[in-house]
């Protein structure tokens, strides 16, 4: 599915007040979700692993991002602390901890965490997509801020497997 | 004008937008795969953003990925570069709808000329020459044999579906033509489902020429004069001169005017490339159009003294060309010399890897536009090319000599670069004479 | 032409002339001291001797070695190139008594306009402007002071017979001007045992204005505009560009103009340069005449197209100008920027020594002329300059800014040099307005 | 002495066919001599250590001169044989092997030599130059032919120290 068509569904729904689209073909399935107030994200799941997952919702993405200034791999700069593992943006977008301006944090210090826990959004063209921890674990730190901006590969969180 | 402009592409042509941008008062961004982390064009970027993996598909093509990036970055707008996903008209449709400038035509104007057919059409509107033949597909066989007599041997066949060589024929005379029309029409037929085939003049000894064009967005359009690349090995150009050498005059204006008025009916904004087949008598035939800065474009810099990199950026914000055509004219001869990491000794290997030495040429009339230093390590997953070697000077002869004085002085190694085969084709009396044409190359490795 | 040309000189300057030769047609032969042994600017001449050990005395200031040289590499003609042996007129009467072609003035044209007396008589008669004051030595105090009230304080008292600053005196008023001729007086009479002073208009805010200047052994001679080189420390100059800025373009013409005539006058052949002071009103007075290509050659080059490396040789062999006045324009802005090796945050302590890192900038609008490259040694027995940054671009501004940018491309070390100098001058406001004059850099480096 | 004085004297005594010169005071001395046919040079001796010994003689020196393309310490490659030490040009010039086209080599294999020894003649503007040998020794090998043109530094014998 190519962005043109996503970004054509989500005008759609925003231009029609819709809340959730889910469609599904041979190929392709997605599920969108939106708020229509000025509120934070609502996480979605996705079925095909190759389709993202989205949410829309009318935030601003440049009011809330910071710059990222730091190159992958420099970015924390605790990534191989002995016998920790990174979780590491698999994307370029804005890091959000929790899925709602009121929701606490998916992921924070001590929580244990398994392959398919997802421990933060990462917000880009209006679409957020939840990133899972990939690996089982537990998580000691937090490398990135709510509302920051992350590029590929840059470790968001450090995770002493289990 | 741009606060700061997101460049989606990587290497020497990278940091010519970072360098233009810089002289323009903008910040460049520039995005980048893992493969060019540390790359030294990045140091230049005011910010520089990781977008994917190595692999071109999960990085510098990833649409999603680059807008995220120039959102990230607070860009508002995107340089493509040539290559990537310069001449994608969804992309370009794309930056238009998140609301970043696209540094390039319009999505409608790309797809204008970027479609063969329309392109045609729009060129014969323009007067600008195109090859003569049948429009369309061919009903009747002696309709055919008509075209060919009257347009003269040889003829092309081409499958109306066609391309990468099948349901093609060149034909020499009317037997080789009924013949070739029988052929590639079963061939068409079995390869793309649609057996329509059509009649083209088919040039064999011809130049390549191509004339650089550049619009705003108020209709206004210039041509830059020409440049000759018919120093191509399997289609890749090698060398590029400016202006094309022993050109009539008077044809020259005529062919470039031509091109200046197809992309003003196109409505054209930005720099483009009408690409053309010279023959002989200097009878020019359009191939296509490239709606994109293009890797030899130094060498029209350099003999109008323009800027084409900055114009591109100053008119995708809204800017009136800065100078009328009567403004333009030719000052000397320049060339470029595509500088790739390849072994012309070994079939042209490529030779990605560590660039222990490298000492670049310098003195009057030599520009180098290369992102390579010492140290360098070339990687694997991208096209061969280190740098360019433009070099200008008062006439083509000087040129000649000046272009073989910098390639003596340039050192590279222990990769090997096309810098020698360069100093061969220099000395070639095909090239100096200017009596070349696009298979010379070929002939010349071919005979050795 | 010459079919070999023997280099006197060494680094930058010995590859520029190589570089020219080469496109010549000629074949440049070097000389070297021992402490040049495999400099990277030999392996691009077609021979090179060795003259001598690394005092400049014992190699590049031996004549007879150089004619030595000269005799079995059998070249016939020798380019002295810039300091070492190039003002000498001893050395070009040799050279032409030998039986070798010297690329530069005759000894006679030379000699005219070397000599300070002899060149201001010659300056007079071709309507150069000088510096008014008292001709010959003064026998009358109170003449003095009426020649003083004629051309306005403050002046300068100088010791006919002197130098290195003994003998002068700076008079801001009558007093000071009778006590200082008392004082200069008795400085000159024991220093020099000849009291004679004369008095000259002093200037202390002026700006540096040098014109280029070209002839040949016909009676031509055209100016190619001037250079500012006002960025001086210690009568160094640092950066220069052309044309100078904010000059009235009708005094420039003249001034330019009033310097060809010059050298017509003084039959000269070869590249000179008149220099200038320019006060805040842009009147001009001649310090001196330069008989040699100069460092900054290269952006009167930039601006007006001419390569004058090569016109000189060319006027050398007896050829006629190859241009008109007419044909000379100023096209766009250039800069110039001495890359010194020198630590300028460490009072310009010279940096001998190994080059490690030797990045150099590129782009359009960038030529660098330079003999350095990553691994080779700087000697300590010459000049610290490493090399020199032409920057060209079509104005004074946008020149600036691409000067930053390509000085922030430029990385060198271990050893300093002044390029991070050049960074903050580029952006002191003295210099961005074009109100600077010779002492700012001085005054702001006193002031840190 | 300036080049062009000596010059100067070399044309004195070429237009007024003089066949020897000797000046001195109390700084230079020089002596030159010259032959009014077309032979080979004649050797003189000099004074004061800093004058340099000079004979004319009208022998065109391009058309007896090889042009030297070797780098200084480049030029033999046996210059480090053990024990052995070279004899070098102080000069640029002519390396002539003998005082003239009829006599024998100043210096061959075997010969042995003092500090004062004259081993060969270099040439440079139209002045010969003798050149001692400044060491005592045996004379292993002559690395220089003839009439080949030699550059500063370049080894011209091979000398085997005593």
């Amino acid at each position: 599915m190519d962005i043109r068509k996503l970004k054509e569904l989500v005008r759609l729904m925003v231009d029609n007040d819709l809340t959730e689209l889910d469609l599904r073909d041979k190929d392709e399935q997605a599920t969108i979700r939106r708020q229509t107030t000025l509120t934070a994200p609502q996480v979605v799941h996705h079925g095909v692993p190759l389709t993202p997952s989205m949410h829309s919702a009318p935030v601003s993405p440049t009011a809330a991002a910071e710059v990222a200034t730091a190159k992958p791999g420099a970015s924390s700069g605790a990534g191989d602390e002995a016998g920790l593992e990174a979780i590491e943006s698999p994307m370029v977008g804005t890091f959000y901890a929790a899925s709602g301006p009121d929701k606490p944090p998916l992921a924070t210090v001590g929580l244990s965490v398994d392959a398919n826990t997802v421990v933060c959004l990462l917000e880009a063209m209006k679409i957020f997509n939840e990133i899972k921890a990939e690996r089982s674990g537990t998580i000691v730190k937090v490398l990135v801020k709510n509302g920051q901006a992350v590029e590929f590969g840059q470790k968001l969180f450090l995770v002493r497997p289990s | 004008m741009f606060k700061r402009v997101l460049i989606a592409n990587r290497g020497e042509i990278a940091l010519r937008i970072i360098r233009a941008c810089r002289e323009l008062g903008i910040e460049p961004v520039c995005v980048y795969s893992s493969a060019d982390a540390g790359g030294p064009w990045l140091e230049q970027a005011a910010q520089a953003v990781c977008i994917g993996p190595p692999p071109s598909k999960d990085s510098y093509l990833r649409i999603d990925r680059i807008i995220a990036a120039a959102e990230i970055s607070r860009a508002d707008a995107i340089h493509p570069g040539y290559v990537f996903l310069s001449e994608n008209a969804h992309f370009a449709e794309v930056c238009r709808d998140s609301g970043f400038e696209f540094i390039g035509p319009s999505p409608e104007a790309m797809f204008a000329l970027g479609d063969k057919v329309n392109c045609k059409r729009l060129a014969k509107k323009a007067g600008t020459p195109v090859f003569p033949g049948t429009e369309g597909g061919i009903e009747d066989i002696d309709e055919a044999v008509q075209v060919a007599k009257d347009i003269g041997f040889p003829v092309i066949v081409k499958a109306a579906g066609g391309g990468g060589g099948r349901g093609m024929r060149i034909a020499q005379d009317e037997a080789g033509l009924r013949q070739g029309i029988e052929q590639a029409r079963q061939e068409a037929a079995a390869a793309f489902g649609n057996p329509m085939v059509f009649v083209e003049k088919y040039l064999d000894l011809a130049r390549h020429f191509e004339v650089q064009v550049i619009g705003d967005k108020h209709g206004n359009a210039v041509h830059l004069y020409e440049r000759d690349c018919s120093s191509q090995r399997r289609h890749q150009k090698l060398i590029e001169e400016a202006p094309a050498p022993e050109v009539d005059p008077a044809k020259r204006e005529k062919v470039c005017e031509s091109a200046a008025e197809l992309i003003r009916q196109a409505k054209y904004s930005g720099a483009a490339t009408c690409e053309f087949l010279m023959d002989r008598s200097q009878n020019f035939y359009m191939l296509e159009v490239n709606t994109r800065v293009q890797v030899e474009h130094p060498i029209s810099e350099a003999i109008t003294g323009v800027d084409i990199v900055q114009t591109g950026i100053r008119v995708a914000a809204g800017e009136r060309l800065p100078y009328k055509q009567s403004d333009i004219r030719i000052q000397g001869h320049a060339m470029e010399f595509r500088i790739n990491a390849e072994d012309p000794a070994r079939n042209f290997m490529p030779q990605a890897g560590l660039v222990e030495t490298w000492i670049a040429p310098g003195g009057p009339g030599i520009r180098l536009d290369s992102h390579v230093r010492a140290g360098y390590r070339v990687p694997t997953n991208y096209d061969s090319m280190v740098g360019k070697l433009i070099v200008h000077a008062p006439t083509r002869e000087q040129c000649i000599r000046r272009s073989l004085g910098a390639l003596a002085e340039f050192k590279v190694g222990p990769i090997k670069t096309t810098i020698p085969l360069y100093q061969r084709l220099l000395r070639e009396e095909l090239f100096v004479n200017a009596t070349h044409d696009i298979k010379y190359v070929e002939r010349l490795l071919a005979a050795t």
